[in-house]
């Protein structure tokens, strides 16, 4: 592409970050070793140089207090963007997030404003066990009250950004690290694209058929949507032509665009990192059977992860994982039925 | 830092509302309620937590604030909200579930949220803190000399929102102060069997901050120790953390039968009413008369009145109103 | 009944406790308002009386120290049975559950047992608030590694109580308010029937047909059960008979008694209190749709929560909840399509 | 309370080889990781925490220690599990995620779990604290006289289970002892920017509790002190917060490349290295002589050799026992 300007989903955050920065004075971050580090995964690198301590304030281990901090900033005018280092963690201070920053809102019968960003890492496939590899999107997306938005690309996860900043409700912005583009955890190169310097955003709510095809629709989010475009090849040299649907956002659900891809190809699969019962891959299911069961002609598939804790060790956490084979066989058993 | 006269009379005045406010919630929360004592029945259902007995803790403080200072309260919110300067009827009537309550009945009475005068409050314990270290840094940010205060109940203080918020407010030297009211139950659970030390401001040394503590639920000691802190936060000097030791004289919630409370000690807490203890200091030391406090109690229970009358008169939300103001 | 013997949920689980504890020295209790108040749903009420305060605690407001104390002193052989007073705290402490208690026997490869029950109460329906009034089956059960259990009347409620303290793995076990039989929270008489005093268990991972039909499958939990019963009732007046399911235990989950019901009656409605999206209805509906779409001859239908905090107020807290009339046009929807 | 020579010589030992296995660690890590560092690749991937430099606080707890004595641990966990007397063979084989491993390699470096000489960790900071309490209390209520330590570093102590976790070990006068590694960082942020108060020790005082501060990472003194905590604690005298200056000689984690760090500031700490000053004590003291020193840190290096040389040959788990030990 001419005047291409790759960027990594990374950079994109970080730069979405320092324009909002400038546009609103309002605008600052907190959270654990986002300052001086640039953030763990490098979302918010050069934005103590440019804006200083006082806007780019590195926290003590402390997610109640500064999560909490962030609702009551925003509550008061502010638009803080707030940083779980990992997604793993919400466990501490869960209620800070689910009960206070998501409430709040509708508690207070919309006379208080939450204009937050919560941001926060999530994602396995590099050996960092238990604790340090979930997604955990159905968690959150679960739950009223919170936007949850997932970046597949370097190009959404800017405007996406963007909106989430300038969105007066509170927004979870959930990264995965292996789209990151930080060399060290191996990156999936399909996120790093072209990304506009200039200022644009992207509205919650709007799927993105990132594939068309017409035999079966394959739903996911994040490292998912990935997968769902390798398969989608690997589905092609068999002679099936996949449609590829990257939700975005999961709150809100863009419905009707997955249920029109299902109507017309009349085949699901729902690909998800996240544990699978009780989530994301049966809300899709459930979302397309209550609304038109013709509309599929064949059992739909899900491949997600099991009901497991993530294993540390490398051939259990990739037996657990999906991935793009995982897809092609589902699609096989689907037609099999 | 004395009050004046004026001062001591607002506080009155504003404890009385409170009572008498507390005092209609009991009456009406039992309609409906008998002959068989059911929670979901009855123009106020749900939870009802009563502070009757913890009015000077909310009136010492709050005497200092202005409508830009915030407040975060706690699931015993009236006294709080009423001494912040919450309107009475807007509050009536989101407690009574009605459409022109503050949030048009989305939150009821341990959800009052009023932002003219940015006043929140929650239902988990501690929870406010979080916000209320926000909203200081936020006024810091701003340059503003606001302050945040927080109220939490002594059983809220071994809830680790505590530690982390204060530490917090410590490290970036925000304008918020913690105040504790000890009324030294967390429903059935005494702070002897839950609490390592026995006064809870001797905490402030974890986080090299002040810590001060008011003895016998004494709001002019109270003001006089609000005042400085505030005074010292708007001032840039950081937090305090304020512990008061107050009494509860209702149940935990209504419907509590207090068989907990040793023998004899609600009679003694009783027979220590702030509210006629305030009268009684009021009228020795020469603010009002007699006939004065007459006037102030009766202006004080007609608010109460009109309020409690605003909000049975109003209408309730329509049903699908459930689904509006998720988001804004 | 001749003989019969009518205890309240609140009853019949403080009786499997007090039975547990006599049979065995290492079972204990800990929580807030749990002794001599005898909680505040009453389920463990007369205990301090027989087994004294060592084994019945007390708690400071610290749901963090003691869930996660609960863990330490079952790794080391004990057997505590811990309250959360309400679901809704869970934000506070959620690592401790999720991340702690139920992942240890995991990350130990099986050489840790975690023999603790987290009793904990949900529900609304009494204007508690939004804070006070949730149910959050899905949030446990999306979670891998601890078992979660819902009873919906007192029988069942015994024998799942000595099940979860018997079982060398993390329970979670949530009762709701409403059934609890406290009078003060209004209660659902289907509740309280007859529960033999000796002791007895009821296996996990069993679902129960509570009525046999042949045109729909209601599918449901905890009060969700009583809602399809007494649906099914109205239902039987138009001519129509309904076969509901009372799942009992979320995890594990019998997919099989679900799968078979709707495979003889065709129609599946799912009935839920939680927020319907990402949760337990979704499950539900794909767990049928993935095994065999051709089961469903009809769009399965879902009575759950919507997507937004829980009000106060009455007239709004009654629209949102289910209850049987929606089940009822629920089905009446199924059929127009 | 001083530590005889052969406790001496076992505080030494054991930090040789905590030294010795962070150093193999250290280059094994790298293999597959050049040139381009992918946490993902080698033969340990994953994140990991080296614990050069805070040898002393393992060893200085833990020679005092049984094996029904309970430890919970950090993510920077290797010298705690060393001095506990985890199976190096199994651990080695368990970081290396190997069949043969603690855990069948379910686990990893931040889970490292040994029943047999009760010894867990955690990847999240301060989650350690409260099962330490729990298992202080069963054996509170066994009659036992066994103890349980939880380690953490100061970072942790901003932590709400800090507070919730020392509260209750305090108010039920628990058995435990919670021990704090200082090395002033919290990956990237320093101990000054994070923490009110300049020694965590202090914070000893909100739960009634000792509190002792071990200056200069120097085991002996923290033999001493931690040798009276739990004393006291097999006594039935509660629980006493430890905290000690230690030095983090590595990153954060492997491929820290520590920018945060002032200049010089490496070096200086370098200078101070425990395992040297170990040795130069044990043999001014005449503990042990240079030869007896080179028999010594021989046996260490073959431990650790041989610990990794079972890790390396072990075969790897089936892919499918993912799916085991769910449950029990
Ligand atoms: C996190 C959390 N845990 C438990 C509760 C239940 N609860 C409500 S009020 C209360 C007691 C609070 O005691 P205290 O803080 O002293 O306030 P008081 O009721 O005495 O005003 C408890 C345990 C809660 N609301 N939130
Ligand atoms: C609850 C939680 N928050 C954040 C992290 C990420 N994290 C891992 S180690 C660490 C720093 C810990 O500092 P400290 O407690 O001083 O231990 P040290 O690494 O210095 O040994 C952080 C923030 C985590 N693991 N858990
Ligand atoms: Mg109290
Ligand atoms: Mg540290």
């Amino acid at each position: 592409m001419e005047n291409e300007r790759k960027l990594t989903i990374a950079r994109s955050m970080a730069e979405a970050t320092a324009q909002e920065m400038r546009r609103d004075e309002n605008v600052f971050v907190m959270g654990e070793d986002i300052g001086q580090l640039g953030g763990v995964y490098g979302n918010t690198r050069g934005l103590i140089e440019e804006f200083g301590s006082k806007r780019i304030r590195d926290t003590p281990i402390s997610e109640t207090a500064f999560i909490g901090a962030a609702v009551g900033a925003a509550q008061d005018g502010m638009r803080p963007v707030v940083e779980l280092m990992f997604v793993d963690f919400f466990g501490v201070c869960f209620d800070a997030i689910y009960n206070l920053m998501a409430k709040n809102i509708y508690f207070s019968g919309g006379k208080f404003k939450v204009p937050m960003v919560l941001m926060t890492s999530g994602g396995g496939g590099y050996s960092d066990g238990g604790q340090h590899s979930q997604v955990l999107y159905g968690t959150f997306a679960h739950l009223p009250g919170m936007k949850v938005v997932c970046p597949s690309n370097a190009y959404d996860a800017k405007g996406l950004m963007a909106t989430a900043i300038r969105d007066d409700n509170p927004v979870v912005y959930m990264y995965h690290k292996s789209l990151q583009g930080m060399g060290w955890l191996g990156t999936e190169q399909g996120a790093t694209v072209h990304t506009p310097e200039e200022e644009y955003t992207i509205p919650f709510g709007e799927a993105k058929i990132v594939k068309e095809g017409s035999d079966v629709t394959i739903v996911g989010v994040g490292l998912g949507v990935h997968n769902g475009l390798k398969a989608a090849k690997l589905l092609e040299e068999k002679g099936v032509n996949a449609e590829v649907v990257d939700l975005r956002t999961l709150v809100p659900l863009d419905r009707d665009t997955v249920f029109n891809s299902v109507k017309k190809t009349g085949h699901l699969i729902v690909v998800d990192e996240d544990y699978q019962s009780y989530g994301l891959t049966g809300e899709i299911i459930a979302t397309i059977a209550e609304r038109d069961i013709t509309a599929l002609k064949a059992s739909p598939q899900r491949v997600a992860y099991p009901d497991i804790p993530i294993p540390f060790s490398r051939p259990m956490e990739r037996f657990a994982l999906p991935n793009p084979e995982k897809i092609v066989n589902a699609y096989a058993k689907m037609k099999e039925q | 830092m004395l009050p004046t006269s004026e001062k001591k009379k607002w506080m009155y005045e504003n404890m009385l509302v409170s009572r008498f406010f507390e005092e209609a919630m009991e009456t009406i929360y039992m309609e409906g309620k008998t002959p068989v004592f059911n929670m979901a029945e009855g123009p106020i259902p749900g939870e009802m937590h009563l502070s009757n007995g913890q009015e000077p803790c909310a009136v010492g403080v709050c005497a200092h604030l202005k409508p830009s200072d915030v407040v975060t309260a706690t699931h015993r919110p009236h006294h709080q909200a009423i001494a912040k300067g919450v309107d009475l009827k807007l509050m009536a009537a989101e407690i009574f579930g009605k459409k022109t309550g503050l949030s048009g009945g989305r939150g009821g009475h341990m959800h009052i949220f009023d932002a003219d005068v940015n006043f929140a409050c929650s239902g988990i314990i501690a929870q406010g803190l979080g916000p209320a270290v926000g909203a200081a840094l936020s006024k810091q940010m701003k340059g503003d000399d606001s302050v945040a205060v927080a109220f939490l109940g002594e059983g809220a203080v071994n809830q680790g929102a505590f530690h982390e918020s204060l530490n917090l407010a410590a490290v970036w030297k925000l304008p918020v102060i913690f105040v504790i009211e000890d009324n030294s139950w967390g429903i059935s659970v005494s702070k002897a069997d839950s609490t390592a030390v026995k006064h809870n401001a001797v905490r402030a040394q974890a986080y090299n901050m002040p810590g001060r503590f008011i003895a016998d639920n004494d709001p002019i000691a109270l003001y006089d120790v609000a005042g400085i802190a505030i005074e010292d936060a708007r001032a840039g000097k950081g937090p305090t953390l304020i512990e008061v030791e107050t009494t509860r004289l209702a149940g935990h919630f209504m419907g509590d039968a207090e068989g907990y409370r040793p023998d004899g000690e609600l009679d003694r807490l009783k027979s220590k009413d702030p509210i006629v203890r305030m009268k009684n200091l009021l009228i020795d030391e020469g603010v009002i008369t007699d006939d004065e406090n007459l006037q102030i109690t009766q202006k004080a229970q007609k608010l109460v009145d009109e309020a409690i009358e605003f909000a049975r008169e109003s209408d309730y939300p329509e049903p699908a109103e459930a689904l509006d103001k998720v988001f804004v």
